[in-house]
């Protein structure tokens, strides 16, 4: 159907102009609260996320899923991928924002700016998963990127944090601009900008000899760069463990989740509706190259993360990992890949970040985000310790935790492509995985630590912990989970 | 519905459990005990009402669960399975009693961990829906890790992590293999049509029926090794038995005996279950093939069987020695499975479930004793005999009924699986003999330098086994004499159904 | 002029500032090479969207579409932005390392 | 009927066992668990005896299904016939004559109730073994009766000997079983049953094997008599059952001469219709050798019970080769008087050892002070090394006679049974019978093999009475050698010596010879035993009925059995009768003749010093030796067989330890073998190894990833232009 004009696409953009309102109003209530304590802002933020939800929901009621409609003649699109990723970032900023409730490294005279960019990095990505023109892929992911370096080094007077802003600044920054590089070769293949029709057209000036593969390939090449970097696959992952490790912890959690998840949003619909067109892929066969980086991704997150003795860098590595994993679902762009693509998402949403939530907490309690400060956890803390193993588990994929059952469905769908080689890597990582995971387990249960006092949580914090726990155990039993694909098939 | 019950009441005594408050030890003992209780009573009507003469599945329950892969919550059991509950929700309370004593920090999550294990045993058992097998199947680890982990003794880490990553390996290749079942479960000559499914019946009709993918030979072969490494870890089978010892050396008694009484258990009945009955070309090449493949299965009994002897032979820790001792025994098994015919088969299934008693047996005794002297250096003791005539007496029973002595269960499943072993592989069975002498030889010179002999002067006043610890030994002891004299009342249970697997087997 | 006289040239523009990037030792030239990086590609749009991008009737009269230069114009913004926020992350650094030599800025790593 | 009482002779002991076993759970004991077991042996024995003419009815009372597995089905089952009749009796009367004498002799053992327990178990395990009528029924039994002994020879726990002795008897046992089991698994192969009896048992079945599957049969024959060369102590086997003196001396008597040993005879006597010439050859030379080597080791002990144990063995040895030999009935005949004479012979023993016994040791701590004892009569004992308890050496000895004249008396019986002194005694008639079988055959066949085994069996024979009455001149006769031990001797309590007088009684032929008329004891057919030249006859039915025993000596019903063959059938050839008459006498002439040269020398010796067994022995040092370390058995299974289990164990051991010291030790020590290199290969590539070497790549490879990560952002970026340029560079090649 045919593209909606600005004003009567605003309608159906009011997610993201919501999260734009709360975002300023966030700046101005900070300006007006004088107590520094009061985590007012923070409430407001969370509201907007609220709304936004809302907002969501009843701008999805409008349109019915097999007839996506496009926003702003046709730069953004409204379909249920794009909905269910929406939905996917809310839950995570949302998390985001609890944490930083309880994290105790942030300075407390920033919250203002600080939320307000939590807020701005989430409608970047709101962005990215709906954008479909060069020029809003491109404006999107620098939404992004900008705001999350400034988070990244959100912490004054924090080395660690500086370092991490500027090494992720500056791999951003090359690597959007080789993306940028090869998104203005793909715009001289087809004059278009639209992801609609670049494929047919670059299809027809390679049909023609206007071009060789070669430029196609390049082209293409250097826009995984860009995404790759967003997502954190090898060979553009090595930014991610730094970044991770110097970080706010919250803001850790976030990246290694929400902007992954943005940016497999990107990934996917460039891919799928852009380069998914058999024509082009007969050229070149993305498919090996797409299932090797994977199987690359996973082997050298899972490796490097094996000697880690800091938990959150060891978690950046995990995640990395687990960027592989998904990317086994994207390999060859089958509806079961994408199902398992989007029923992983939700998996990893909850068992990371409870993972990541843990960090926070333990960095708080015992100081140190080291393993040795997880020592005697179990007896300290036995709830948390369980939970801890509880993620840990999951995200090692032992059933019946729900990340056996998100592995289960993306093995299935490898293999059933006939990638046996493939599913046996990954198989082969997950178990490998265990070790370091175990780890953790080891230090909390099986090790004593010499300070036994327990520490003590208030009840919200509990609540919070089994709000992640909860999901992580159960959704491998829903059914309901596993047929997501059906419902947002993406065009 | 009686199955289910049976499965899950473990599992909510768990949730129970974890509410009781930590303080009041004696409460969450009872507790644990009573709902280990439950299954045993449920098991033992299962066994008693189970219709012997049909092998077919009886009171199964089969509810869509996710519709997506066509995964049921299926479950039934058969003469087989029904066997290995009863065995399974019997240990269940003597393990209690075992460690009503001998757990000083967290019962109560030892408790409940417990219980997790037990639902995932007894659902491994009546599973009849091959994802929710392998689920039940992983369910186990967790808790044994922990148990091990926790509770074990000074290495413990190492075997705890050794066992999981041994059976995570195992599994892996299991996962593979399943995927790739259903994945072939729906195509005929080469086009697929209509839904794949997990359901195991199912998937041994279609193995059967021929121009189905899953009955391309080649195809059963790999799957079938696939499986079977999945399952030989847990047996465990040469050369995936390295994590046996250390795990059961370290593990606390009544987890030692859980593990050899049932989860080694879990593996062969894996191999019967899926391996023979849904692969019978897979089994084909490795028990009738030509050349070595063909004597492969067997051949890997044999080494269990004497390499396990032999080893317990060597050892001076008590533990370790009846830890090798199971690695023999479970040995005859393979050896019978690899028969294909219903005396091996009987005799295998047979020597499961003794070997699942007698193990059990063993290991409580060696538990009684280190309670006791806290320590299990053979050659530490001597002369216990005059001070713990009862309990010598007891150990006599387990270690004659464990080397196989006539009139006791152990020589039954031992003899039948021999014998038809003996008919398919000559050479090998005679070879394999070699076991029964060696398994005499360590038990005896164990007893000798444990009970006979001077009086070691550091034990003049040891006390006499208690009445708590017979008790848990009595009922397994008495198994153990009513199976040696009337095996009948075991046999009758799954000698039907194996009379139906070999004429799959057979091709009738 | 022709296309490939400015293609050329971006693609001049787009190696150096990887060179740049990759071999300075100072932050600020790094900042450079990325903003030539940029420029680079605002060039390539620019000169697509004149040579090649179809011309579309529209009521009429002949109207060209300038999908390029739009791009290049959020191309720079961007840019600035960048530039701003990377040169303020420089300050946090100098403040931190007391230099801006990018290998000593190497504390996490492994 | 016949069921119930079979039920009741098997129940009766178990019950007296269950009893002891249930109460001792409870930490309890039945207050007179004496009488109890006494008791129920007298039931069985009166049962049993009642059995007698209840034989010929029918052959199979009972069969029940035990085992049911689709096509294969195991069943359970009595079989009686005269031989399981026999077999009753002599079982239940030894036993309960063995409880009756172990009230006195075991009076005041700590574990007193224990014993008669076991003995209780024993018996039942024995009657289960004879009645069974099928192959598994009998290994059951087989086994169980192993366990006894095994239970009883190590009674005394605490002495160390024992303990070995004990384990030594299960183990060397075992390894026959083993050979046993080898042999069910290829009958049941071969049939797919393993009862033997009834339409489709194993004996209908071989009635129809060809020619050519009589290799496989005479194999299992083989096999199968391997269990009994492990139970009766049979050479290489027989290592074991002298050790087994350590043992109570009733369980001697009872377990290890009367009855359990006695038990491979009688298996191999039931596997008569399976047997082949080929495995009937082996098993009368595995005899022979044993009867023998025995024999001549008998005649150097100085332990009373040694000497007994290895004229045990050889006679048992005898049997075999009767059996072997085609003499089914003589070698069950002899199975009977050996049973009574040796059970007898023992008990004296044992009633000489209580009389000695009472001056050091009271039995409440019999052990301890027979620990100590070793030591101290060292001196006494010490020049020959062998550690005798100082109350069996016989070098304490003598002039016994006129201290204990009851003991005495019977021993004398006895001993003149078993030297095969003609007429009166019964040991004569069996081992007679044998010695004409065996020539009988010989003679018949003119078959080298046969006058072999004759000449074997005669030896042997000659050497038995030898030592045999050196051990009576030695106890009882010349003057006392330890004065004070000789002093505080005294005759045992007659509830010790009446069981005495009863076997003494048992010694004559016309008690127990009854059995063995015409239509009591039938040899079964053996279809695949055929002369070398000509069809087969059994010699049992062929020896002569006409010879000096029957004539001078009025009737023997044993004689009148030969008169027409055994199996009924009315023996009429001429030349065969004339060959076995001739070779009935010309035997009996030998045997009476080496029985008196032994006798005669062993009064030279041991009686009238003619000649001084010292001299001999020093004149004949290489010999003595020999026959000393008792051909070196022992020293060669130590040596070897032990030496080679533990080592390889160890290796076993070594196979599953860390990789490293794998290597260095294990792969080390035994390159020189195939074997052991094999394993050490196995040691670090496979097991354990392998895993941990994988491991360590693995973490190896995470720690060289980590060092890319170098922390210099430069250097990322590198890796992001190299990456891009190698995919692009990738897909230009493909």
């Amino acid at each position: 159907m045919e593209p909606l004009k600005n004003i009567e696409s605003l309608a159906y953009f009011s997610p993201e102009i919501l999260l734009v309102v709360f975002a300023a109003a966030v700046i101005i209530s900070d300006l007006i609260v004088k107590n520094r304590e009061s985590n007012i802002v923070a409430y407001i933020s969370l509201v907007g996320l609220g709304c936004s939800l809302v907002a969501i929901l009843v701008t999805n009621s409008f349109i019915n899923s097999n007839e996506p409609i496009s926003l702003f003649f046709g730069m953004i699109r409204l379909d249920g991928f794009a909905v269910f990723f929406k939905i996917l970032l809310l839950l995570a900023t949302a998390a985001t924002i609890l944490f930083s409730l309880r994290s105790e490294e942030l300075d407390v005279r920033l919250k203002g700016e600080y939320y307000a960019l939590l807020l701005a990095v989430t409608f970047g990505m709101f962005l990215m998963a709906s954008s479909t023109n060069l020029l809003m892929i491109f404006i999107s992911l620098e939404t992004v990127s900008l705001t999350s370096y400034i988070l990244a080094g959100f912490l004054t007077h924090s080395p660690r944090s500086s370092e991490a802003a500027f090494k992720y600044i500056t791999y951003g920054a090359v690597a959007s601009g080789t993306m940028l590089f090869g998104l203005s070769m793909l715009f001289g293949m087809a004059g278009t900008g639209d992801l609609m029709q670049i494929s047919s057209q670059v299809a027809a000036v390679l049909d023609s000899g206007g071009v060789s593969t070669l430029t196609v390939l390049i082209a293409i090449t250097f826009i995984l760069a860009g995404i790759g970097y967003k997502i954190a696959s090898v060979p553009f992952h090595m930014w991610s463990p730094d970044v991770y490790e110097g970080a706010p912890i919250p803001i850790t959690a976030f990246l290694s989740v929400a902007s992954k998840a943005a940016g497999f949003a990107l990934f996917l619909r460039f891919f799928h509706v852009g380069f998914g067109k058999p024509e082009i892929l007969q050229s070149i066969d993305w498919g090996l190259l797409l299932a090797i980086v994977s199987a690359l991704t996973m082997t050298v997150g899972n490796l490097a993360a094996l000697p880690q003795q800091n938990v959150k860098r060891l978690l950046a590595y995990s995640s990395i990992a687990h960027g592989g994993y998904l990317l086994m679902g994207a390999v060859l762009l089958t509806t079961e890949g994408l199902g398992a693509i989007f029923f992983y998402l939700i998996v990893y949403l909850f068992m990371n970040l409870g993972a990541f939530y843990v960090v926070v907490l333990v960095a708080n309690e015992a100081g140190t985000e080291m393993i040795d400060g997880y020592r005697g956890l179990a007896t300290r803390a036995p709830f948390v310790a369980c939970a801890m193993a509880i993620f840990l588990f999951s995200l090692t994929g032992i059933p019946p935790l729900a990340g056996f059952f998100g592995k289960w469905v993306l093995f299935y769908a490898v293999i059933g492509e006939g990638l046996y080689w493939l599913a046996f890597i990954g198989l082969l990582n997950s178990v490998v995985s265990l070790y370091y995971y175990a780890r953790i387990v080891k230090a909390m249960y099986l090790e004593s630590t010499e300070d036994t006092d327990s520490f003590s949580f208030p009840t919200s914090t509990i609540a919070l912990l089994s709000v992640f726990v909860v999901p992580t155990i159960l959704i491998g039993f829903l059914p309901i989970f596993y047929t997501l694909s059906e419902k947002i098939i993406l065009q | 519905m009686l199955l289910s019950l049976m499965i899950f009441v473990p599992l909510f005594g768990m949730i129970v459990v974890l509410l009781l408050p930590r303080e009041s030890e004696e409460l969450i003992k009872r507790t644990t005990l009573a709902f280990t209780l439950v299954p045993l009573v449920l098991a033992v009507v299962l066994f008693v009402s189970y219709d012997r003469s049909s092998a077919g599945t009886q009171y199964f329950v089969n509810v869509p669960w996710i519709d997506a892969f066509n995964i049921n919550y299926y479950i039934g059991i058969d003469g087989l399975s029904v066997t290995l509950l009863l065995l399974t929700a019997l240990l269940g309370p003597i393990c209690v009693l075992a460690s009503w004593r001998n757990i000083e920090k967290g019962l109560k999550a030892y408790m409940a961990l417990f219980l997790l294990l037990e639902t995932g045993m007894l659902g491994f058992f009546a599973a009849l829906d091959l994802f929710l097998f392998f689920v039940f199947f992983e369910l186990t680890l967790l808790p044994m890790y922990f148990l091990i982990g926790v509770w074990g003794g000074p290495r413990r880490e190492y075997a705890a992590i050794k066992f999981f990553l041994y059976t995570l390996f195992g599994s892996v290749l299991m996962l593979v293999a399943m995927i790739a079942v259903y994945l072939n479960s729906n195509v005929i000559n080469g086009v697929a049509e209509g839904a794949r499914t997990f359901d195991i019946p199912t998937l041994i009709t279609l193995a059967g029926t021929t121009g189905h993918a899953l009955a391309d030979s080649t195809f059963q072969m790999w799957v079938f090794i696939g499986f079977f490494i999945g399952f030989a870890v847990k047996v465990p089978i040469f050369p995936f038995h390295t994590w046996l010892p250390d795990a059961h050396v370290e593990a606390p008694t009544a987890i030692s005996v859980i593990l050899a009484g049932v989860l080694l258990k879990m593996g062969t009945y894996g191999i019967v279950r899926v391996n023979m009955a849904m692969f019978p070309e897979g089994l084909d090449f490795f028990t009738n093939g030509a050349g070595f493949w063909g004597n492969s299965l067997a051949l890997l009994g044999f080494i269990n069987i004497v390499y396990g002897s032999f080893c317990a032979l060597a050892q001076t820790d008590f533990k370790k020695l009846v830890a090798y001792s199971s690695i023999g025994h479970m040995g005859f098994v393979i050896l019978g499975l690899a028969a294909g015919n219903s005396a091996g088969i009987n005799g295998a299934i047979l020597q499961m479930f003794n070997h699942g008693v007698i193990s059990a047996m063993l290991f409580l005794l060696v538990g009684v004793l280190y309670d006791r002297a806290h320590h299990r250096e053979i050659n530490g003791f001597g002369g216990i005999a005059t001070k713990m005539p009862v309990y010598t007496g007891i150990t006599t029973l387990a270690f004659m009924a464990s080397l196989g002595l006539p009139g006791l269960s152990g020589f039954v499943g031992e003899a039948l699986s021999l014998l038809g072993a003996f008919q398919e592989f000559e050479l090998i069975t005679i070879l394999s003999t070699i076991g029964i002498v060696v398994g005499a030889a360590y038990f005896l010179w164990t007893l000798q330098r444990v009970f006979l002999g001077q009086l070691n002067p550091k034990y003049e006043d040891l006390p006499e086994i208690n009445r708590r610890e017979i008790m848990t030994l009595v009922p397994l002891g008495i198994l153990t004499i009513v199976l040696g004299i009337w095996p009948n009342f075991a046999l009758d249970m799954f000698s039907e159904s194996v009379t139906n697997l070999v004429n799959a087997l057979n091709g009738i | 002029m022709s296309l490939q006289h400015y293609l050329v040239i971006s693609s001049i523009l787009f190696s150096l500032g990887i060179f740049a990037v990759l071999t300075r030792k100072n932050a600020i030239s790094i900042l450079m090479g990325i903003e030539l990086i940029l420029n680079s590609c605002n060039l390539n749009f620019v000169a697509f969207s004149r040579f090649i991008t179809p011309a579309e009737s529209i009521v009429g009269s002949e109207v060209f579409r300038f999908d390029g230069q739009i791009i290049a114009i959020f191309g720079i913004v961007l840019a600035a932005a960048e530039a701003a926020v990377f040169l303020a992350i420089i300050l946090a650094i100098y403040r931190e390392f007391g230099s801006i030599r990018p290998d000593e800025v190497d504390t996490l790593k492994g | 009927m016949v069921v119930s009482l079979i039920s009741i002779i098997l129940l009766a002991p178990l019950a007296s066992f269950a009893i002891f076993a249930l109460l001792g759970l409870a930490k309890r004991n039945f207050p007179r668990q004496d009488y109890l077991s006494t008791f129920a042996m007298l039931v069985a024995l009166g049962c049993s005896l009642y059995l007698i003419q209840e034989v010929v009815s029918d052959p199979k009372p009972l069969t029940v299904e035990w085992l049911s597995l689709g096509s294969v089905t195991f069943s359970m089952g009595f079989y009686l016939d005269s031989v399981t009749v026999i077999m009753l009796i002599v079982v239940t009367l030894v036993s309960s004559l063995v409880h009756i004498f172990s009230i006195g002799y075991m009076h005041g053992d700590p574990r007193y109730p224990r014993f008669f327990a076991f003995l209780s178990l024993f018996s039942f395990s024995m009657l289960f073994l004879v009645v069974s009528d099928n192959l598994l029924g009998i290994y059951i039994g087989w086994e169980l009766v192993g366990l006894c002994s095994y239970l009883l020879i190590g009674f005394w726990f605490e002495k160390d000997s024992a303990a070995n002795a004990c384990k030594k008897a299960f183990l060397t046992t075992r390894v026959g079983d083993v050979g046993m089991f080898i042999g069910m698994m290829m009958l049941f192969a071969e049939f797919k049953t393993l009862s033997l009896y009834g339409d489709n048992g194993i004996f209908d079945a071989v009635t129809t094997l060809e020619s050519g599957q009589i290799a496989g049969l005479s194999i299992a024959g083989i096999l199968i008599f391997c269990g009994a060369v492990g139970k009766s102590a049979q050479v290489p086997l027989h290592t074991w059952l002298p050790d087994a003196m350590e043992g109570p001396t009733p369980v001697s008597a009872l377990i290890h001469a009367a009855t359990m040993v006695a038990a491979g005879v009688y298996l191999v006597a039931r596997m008569f219709p399976i047997l082949t010439p080929t495995s009937s050859l082996v098993i009368a030379y595995v005899g022979g050798i044993t009867a023998l080597v025995a024999a001549t080791i008998a005649i150097v002990r100085f332990d009373i019970k040694r000497v007994l144990a290895y004229s045990t063995v050889s006679q048992l040895g005898y049997m075999m080769l009767a059996i072997g030999a085609g003499s089914y009935v003589a070698g069950l005949f002899h199975l009977t008087t050996h049973a009574f004479f040796k059970a007898l012979l023992f008990l004296g023993s044992g009633s000489v050892i209580h009389a000695f016994h009472a001056m050091h040791a009271h039995h409440d701590d019999e052990h301890t002070d027979d620990a100590e004892h070793e030591h101290d009569d060292h001196s006494l004992v010490h020049e020959h090394g062998s550690e005798i308890p100082p109350d069996q050496d016989m070098r304490n000895m003598g002039g016994l006679r006129k201290k204990m004249p009851w003991t005495f008396g019977t021993m004398l019986v006895a001993t003149l049974s078993i030297s095969g002194v003609p007429f009166v005694f019964s040991g004569f008639w069996s081992k007679d019978k044998i010695l004409a079988g065996v020539l009988g055959r010989a003679m018949e066949w003119n078959s080298v093999h046969h006058y072999i085994l004759f000449s074997m069996a005669l030896i042997a024979a000659g050497i038995t009475a030898f030592y045999m009455f050196r051990l009576i001149f030695m106890t009882f006769f010349g003057e006392p050698r330890n004065q004070e031990m000789h002093n505080m001797a005294h005759e045992s309590p007659w509830v010790m010596t009446v069981p005495l007088i009863i076997l003494a009684a048992l010694s004559f032929p016309i008690v127990n010879t009854g059995w063995f008329n015409k239509d009591y004891v039938k040899p079964p057919e053996q279809h695949h035993v055929s002369a070398p030249q000509h069809a087969y006859v059994s010699p049992d039915t062929k020896t002569a009925d006409a010879n000096f025993g029957f004539s001078l000596f009025g009737t023997s019903e044993a004689e009148a059995a030969e008169e027409d063959g055994g199996n009924g059938t009315t023996y009429t050839d001429d030349a065969h009768y004339a060959v076995h008459k001739l070779a009935h006498n010309i035997a009996m002439v030998l045997s009476i003749c080496v029985a008196g040269l032994g006798i005669l020398l062993s009064w030279m010796f041991y009686q009238r010093r003619t000649f001084s067994a010292e001299g001999v022995a020093t004149t004949f040092r290489p010999v003595y030796n020999l026959f000393w370390n008792k051909y070196y058995f022992d020293e060669f299974y130590d040596g070897v067989l032990v030496a080679l289990t533990v080592w390889k164990s160890r290796l076993f051991a070594k196979f599953d330890l860390s990789f490293i010291d794998g290597i260095v030790n294990g792969v080390g020590k035994v390159t020189r073998d195939i074997f052991a290199a094999f394993i050490g290969f196995f040691d670090n590539r496979v097991v354990d190894g392998l895993v941990n070497r994988v491991a360590e790549v693995t973490w190896a490879a995470g720690g060289r990833i980590r060092k890319i990560q170098t922390g210099a952002i430069q250097t990322y970026l590198f890796v992001v232009l190299g990456g891009i340029v190698l995919i692009i560079l990738i897909f230009r090649l493909f």
